[in-house]
């Protein structure tokens, strides 16, 4: 656990975050998907990349204090997604419903 | 059956509650003149109700204890018992308020739904459009063609569709006695259903905060029977004025007015106008 | 953006007013009256050394309490005034502009600069204490967060003489308080301090998370903490996750207003309706900043004094854990009138009713710790009794606000101002009062006169009820907030009147609180045990005042309310009985103060559209922030020596108290 | 403040003090916040992007090469702090140096590239005040670019006091925060290529 940033790891995270990069440009601007999946979709490629940083580079679960770290990350991502979802609900969408 | 009875002698305890010890409390919400304010009426009522079971449970509990275990000169040596909680107790003070929000929430969810829709959908509504601007309220007639500014006569037992709009800041339409307000914002169309059941005369503001002016930012709602209504229409169109560009203009400068009427209003400049002070609509799917 | 541009607004100094100049030469008259105490007397040494370089937690937390009373002495005279204009029909004492002014910084300045620094004043009082920590995670941090708050809180108070004052309500919604219908620098002063305060609010909440969660005592797990322990670290956590939203709505509204941004205008295609959105979103968790703390200071005032542990423990901890959670997802039902659909109305009319759940659950586990307990009704337990029943009335017309068809008919209106004023008054004040009279000879080394406090206490309390009961009347009778006036003939006079009579005797009661504390500081009662209530948790197991150390030994904790069985099981001499090791500690620090200064310039250049001053300013706190990189404090340590005395000093006093008492 | 004569050497150096310790965990918190706080840009922004006031949209301004390379730029930087934050557990300064320059390299090429991008646009017309939409373009992607700016700045004294003072519980500490800092930059400019970026270029 104290030393799990090997070399190996470091290039598996790196080529790893260049594979999701690329492939949501492509399935962007290289595929007739609807707009709904695209976006479900990159969005989505985001998320894994984001928990690639934080495993691989940022040693989330590292240290004394992992699970406050990790519960720390969980709490900032719940009220970042109610603060985007629910802006753009509450915005764009709400009264478009009858 | 059951509990629409007991929902009667619970709205009974509330109002007692609401009541007690004042005597002509009858005015504006609690005085609803119409579908929508009474069905707001009835839903405050069916939650002072439920609220009234928390009061008089938390209160009793309350005094109870405050009196029974207040330290006294002859209880100096008393020993209060180190108690951790009771797993029993816990569950009984979080179940019975959760079914007191089922309760109130499933009422206020048929309500919020209902109020979108005309109170009285087998009658024709009428259209009023409503202008909040700096600081005054202008009310136009689409169907009529005139307009008026600072009060509006509407037909009883006629739904009204008021479609709201600002110029400048942000208002709120509110006729208390009628039902409940809505926002008008710049830029962004809305709509409130009102009807009166009778005719009367009631006070109409501005309820949210827009600066100077605001205070001062009243209208009055006259409710006639509709053979008066009518007849009020056709003689504003003979006797009142037109209203041209530049009076137009005039009512868009930031200011108190007393009531006015037009018999007429330029449509079509007012629209490019307010596109223009408005910016791009966005969102009135209705 | 011109960087040169110094051009001088309208009306610099504020005038007009018989009462804007009495104000201005009273703070003149202070001012020259401070510099002339502070040099005849030679204490500028002292004033620098021992408190505005300070790192000490216990001395940040009296001057946050002091900025805090005198906050709530601006903000009270704001709410006399409007009181005053709205006694009866048609008065013109106040105009609108001044009426528009007064309501506005009341607002802001009860929310953010007395509630916000009283709640952070008892927190570093109490907190690491109670944990039986030495200080906080980050000291010098927690003088910067003091100090940024002053700079804030300096920052928005001197629009009253210089400038002009915010007028577009504590919500400041747009587009009024866009650059448009609000030009000048009055809502510029309110962005502005309101941002310098708000980072450091964010910063405090960083330090109290990880002081409570890294810095307790031997012993101490998390579900062994005192009940205030718990609430500032629930409380730190929605800190850490709401500021941010108020720190973004801030900037961009500062970007339109300064920089032609187009974020809430309605030219450039911008959204008024999401300032509103996005400061909601900070406002609703914002609400529970300031109450959860209120919950937890009454949670360790009962137990105290009905000598009983805390009923249901375990419930308390996650009816909060709850209440956190769901304050980030009701924050629509600020504003149910502004054109949300039914389905979002329903969603957030029910996940509102949900918080009164465990609210509820909080309520009754107070109702029984008081059961079967013995109750003394000492000042801090008037205060926190008196809050049961307040804040469920606070509580229930809330429930009834949750419900959106009805709310539609309460909003803006002087039910919803009773409301939230049964909660903020009966929630977050009375615990500032209970909190302040229950750890006073804890800051001090002397009790509260208890008499006078009750006095104060009564006249309060009656005051509130005849102020606020009034305006749910009336507010159903249809009075909206924020009028400057209105006509006879609506019924709402004598209930008027009523409610201002009540302001003043809350006036009063403030008053004679005030006046005993000057009372007490000479004939109260001394504190030489440091144990003046019979206490339960750690802070009351030091001496009173606690020695800079806090604790001359890290106490071992094996249950709740570790003190009180420490006592029970007579403990102490084991305890004493260890070793002393000196003890390593912070060093002063005048950054803070000086980062603040700079943070204040920024802030005035900015309000003036003096954009080079704002920039010279930024780069003096970037400045500061380096110097500190480079100069990593080490801190230094404390003897053996000079504990064995300062200890020895407190247990003789001590000593002698207990055989005179007994 | 933690006592530093507590210091447990089973740890890697930047965890060995419990100042260290302390100091880590409040980086955390602090990253939760600025969670939080491009958050709200990206609602903002999200909001907003259909409103363009009749100016240039998301679709006119946006060119795939450009934003492609920021992001490679941006990501390599993080592999290589990676890789710094290695070196220096492995003790090795010279390690940690050369691949911290590298990275800030990396980054400065990044900034380059985005300020030239705004240069671009604001001679195109496209300015803040063009419309909500613009506003909130620079307000999420100016955001994240002032962070960039400040680490740079950030990583730069902590190079200083490494290359001075060599590796202490103090300087690794301080190595540690900047490199958490840095990749935490980098997630969010993931998040700004897909939903600026990309989305920018299909709707």
């Amino acid at each position: 656990m104290e030393h799990p940033n090997t070399l190996k790891k470091h290039i598996f995270g790196f080529l790893w975050s260049l594979i999701l990069t690329f492939a949501a440009l492509l399935i962007t601007l290289r595929t007739n998907l609807p707009l709904g999946w695209k976006v479900t979709i990159i969005v989505t490629l985001a998320f894994f990349q984001l928990i690639i940083q934080l495993l691989y580079f940022m040693h989330l679960t590292e240290g004394d204090s992992k699970w406050i770290q990790v519960v720390n990350i969980v709490y900032g991502l719940f009220v970042a997604i109610v603060t985007v979802a629910g802006s753009i609900w509450i915005m764009l969408y709400n009264t478009m419903t009858h | 059956m059951a509990r629409g009875h007991l929902k009667k002698v619970l709205s009974l305890v509330g109002l007692i509650f609401l009541l007690a010890g004042c005597s002509q409390v009858k005015t504006g919400v609690l005085n609803p003149q119409g579908p929508v304010a009474q069905k707001q009426y009835d839903l405050i009522i069916w939650s002072v109700a439920l609220m009234s079971i928390i009061f008089v449970a938390v209160v009793g509990i309350f005094v109870f204890v405050l009196v029974k275990y207040r330290e006294r000169p002859d209880n100096l040596d008393y020993e209060p018992p180190e108690q951790e909680g009771s797993r029993w107790l816990e569950i009984i003070w979080t179940v019975i308020p959760v079914i007191i929000v089922i309760a109130l929430a499933i009422p206020t969810t048929k309500t919020t739904f209902e109020l979108e829709r005309s109170p009285s959908p087998e009658q024709k509504p009428m259209k009023i459009e409503v202008t909040s601007v700096d600081w005054k309220w202008i009310f136009r007639y689409p169907e009529q063609g005139i307009e008026t500014v600072n009060y509006i006569k509407i037909p009883a037992n006629v739904p009204i569709d008021f479609e709201l709009n600002a110029v400048g800041a942000m208002n709120s339409f509110w006729v208390p006695e009628l039902g409940g307000q809505e926002y008008t914002m710049p830029g962004m169309t809305m709509h409130l259903w009102l009807e009166a059941d009778k005719p009367g005369t009631y006070l109409g503001r501005s309820s949210n905060f827009s600066g100077k002016g605001f205070t001062h930012m009243t209208f009055r709602v006259i409710s006639q029977e509709k053979e008066d209504f009518n007849k009020w229409i056709s003689h504003v169109k003979k006797t009142a004025p037109e209203q041209t560009e530049s009076d137009y203009l005039k009512l868009m400068k930031p200011g108190n007015v007393p009531e006015m009427t037009y018999s007429s209003y330029p449509a079509v400049f007012i629209k490019e106008y307010e596109k223009q002070q408005g910016g791009e609509k966005h969102h009135h799917h209705h | 953006m011109d960087l040169f541009n110094f051009k001088k607004p309208e009306h610099f100094f504020v005038t007009g007013e018989p009462m804007i100049y009495m104000a201005d030469v009273l703070i003149v008259l202070t001012m020259l009256g401070i510099v002339f105490v502070l040099t005849y007397y030679k204490k500028w040494r002292w004033l620098w050394d021992e408190w505005l370089t300070t790192v000490d937690h216990k001395k940040i937390g009296i001057m946050y309490l002091i900025s805090a009373v005198l906050m709530l002495f601006r903000g009270g005279v704001d709410a006399v005034l409007m009181r005053t204009q709205l006694a009866l029909p048609n008065l013109k004492f106040l105009n609108a502009q001044h009426y528009n002014e007064i309501f506005t910084t009341h607002g802001t300045i009860m929310i953010i600069f007395m509630a916000m620094p009283f709640i952070f004043g008892l927190m570093n009082i109490a907190v690491p204490l109670q944990i039986g920590a030495r200080d906080v995670a980050f000291p010098a941090l927690n003088a910067l967060s003091f100090w940024l708050f002053a700079a804030g809180a300096l920052l928005f108070n001197i629009s009253f003489v210089i400038g002009g004052s915010p007028d577009a309500g504590w919500t400041s919604y747009t587009p009024l308080a866009g650059n448009e219908l609000d030009p000048g620098p009055g809502e510029n002063y309110y962005l502005l301090g309101l941002q310098i305060s708000g980072i450091g609010t964010l910063m405090s909440g960083i330090n109290f998370l990880v002081t409570i969660l890294k810095m307790r005592a031997p012993g101490m797990k998390l579900m062994k903490m005192p009940m205030f322990t718990w609430s500032t670290l629930i409380t730190s956590i929605i800190i850490i996750f709401a500021f941010p939203v108020l720190t973004v709505a801030l900037a961009l509204l500062t970007m339109d207003r300064l920089f032609g941004a187009h974020f809430f205008t309605i030219a450039g295609d911008g959204m008024p309706m999401l300032w509103a959105n996005l400061f909601w979103i900070w406002g609703h968790p914002e609400v529970y900043i300031v109450i959860l703390p209120a919950f937890g200071i009454f949670s360790e005032v009962i137990s105290t004094f009905a000598r009983k542990r805390l009923f249901g423990y375990s419930a308390m901890v996650y009816s909060m854990v709850a209440i956190s959670a769901l304050s980030f997802v009701v924050w629509v039902h600020h504003f149910f009138t502004m054109g949300s659909g039914p389905w979002i109305n329903s969603l957030f009319s029910i996940t509102t009713m949900l918080i009164s759940i465990p609210t509820g659950v909080k309520i009754f586990n107070w109702l029984f710790t008081l059961y079967k307990g013995r109750i003394r009704f000492t000042t801090p337990m008037l205060w926190t009794l008196a809050f049961i029943p307040t804040f469920l009335v606070g509580g229930i017309t809330g429930v009834m606000l949750a419900s959106a068809p009805a709310d539609y008919q309460y909003h803006n209106s002087y039910f919803l101002i009773s409301h939230f004023h049964y909660t903020l008054i009966g929630g977050t004040v009375f615990a500032c009062f209970a909190g302040l009279i229950y750890w006073w000879p804890k800051m001090f080394g002397f009790k509260l006169n208890e008499r006078l406090g009750k006095w104060s206490f009564w006249i309060f309390i009656i005051g509130f009820n005849l102020c606020f009961i009034p305006m749910y009347l009336i507010g159903l009778k249809g009075m909206p907030r924020r009028i400057y006036t209105y006509p006879a003939g609506l019924g709402w006079g004598t209930w008027n009147m009523i409610e201002t009579i009540g302001a003043y005797l809350m006036g009063i009661g403030f008053a004679i609180f005030v006046y005993c504390i000057i009372y007490s500081i000479r004939h109260g009662e001394r504190d030489t045990t440091g144990d003046p209530w019979d206490g339960r948790t750690l802070e009351w197991s030091t001496s009173s005042p606690a020695p800079e150390y806090n604790f001359a030994r890290i106490p071992q904790v094996n249950e709740i309310d570790a003190f009180w069985y420490r006592k029970r099981n007579k403990a102490m001499k084991v305890e004493e009985s260890k070793p002393l090791k000196p003890i390593h500690m912070p060093n002063k620090t005048g950054l803070p103060v000086i980062l603040s200064i700079f943070m204040f310039i920024a802030g005035f250049g900015f309000v003036f559209e003096w954009h080079l001053i704002g920039i010279i300013g930024l780069l003096g706190v970037l400045g500061c922030l380096a110097w500190r990189s480079l100069h990593e404090d080490k801190g230094f340590y404390i003897p053996v020596d000079i504990i064995q005395q300062t200890e020895a000093k407190w247990k003789k006093v001590s000593a002698r108290g207990k055989s005179i008492t007994s | 403040m933690a006592n530093p004569s507590q210091v447990d050497t089973s740890k890697p150096l930047e965890y060995q003090s419990e100042d260290g310790k302390l100091k880590i965990l409040g980086i955390w918190a602090f990253l939760g916040a600025e969670i939080v706080l491009f958050a709200t840009l990206f609602a903002t922004y999200l909001s907003l992007h259909g409103q363009t006031a009749g100016g240039p949209t998301s679709q006119d301004l946006f060119e795939v090469k450009e934003f492609m390379i920021e992001t490679i730029l941006l990501l390599t930087s993080s592999f290589t702090c990676g890789l710094a934050v290695m070196e220096m557990r492995k003790g090795s300064k010279k390690g940690y140096l050369c691949w911290m320059l590298v990275t800030l390299l990396l980054g400065l090429g990044f900034l380059v590239m985005e300020i030239n991008e705004f240069a671009t646009y604001v001679s195109e017309g496209a300015g803040l005040s063009r419309s909500a939409f613009l506003s909130a373009f620079f307000a999420l992607v100016g955001t994240h670019g002032a962070h960039v700016t400040l680490g740079i700045g950030w990583v730069l004294l902590v190079l200083y006091q490494v290359y001075k003072q060599g590796f202490t519980p103090v300087t690794a500490r301080k190595a540690f925060i900047t490199g958490l800092y840095w990749h935490f930059l980098d997630v969010v400019w993931i998040f700004i290529f897909t939903a600026v970026y990309l989305l920018g270029m299909v709707s």
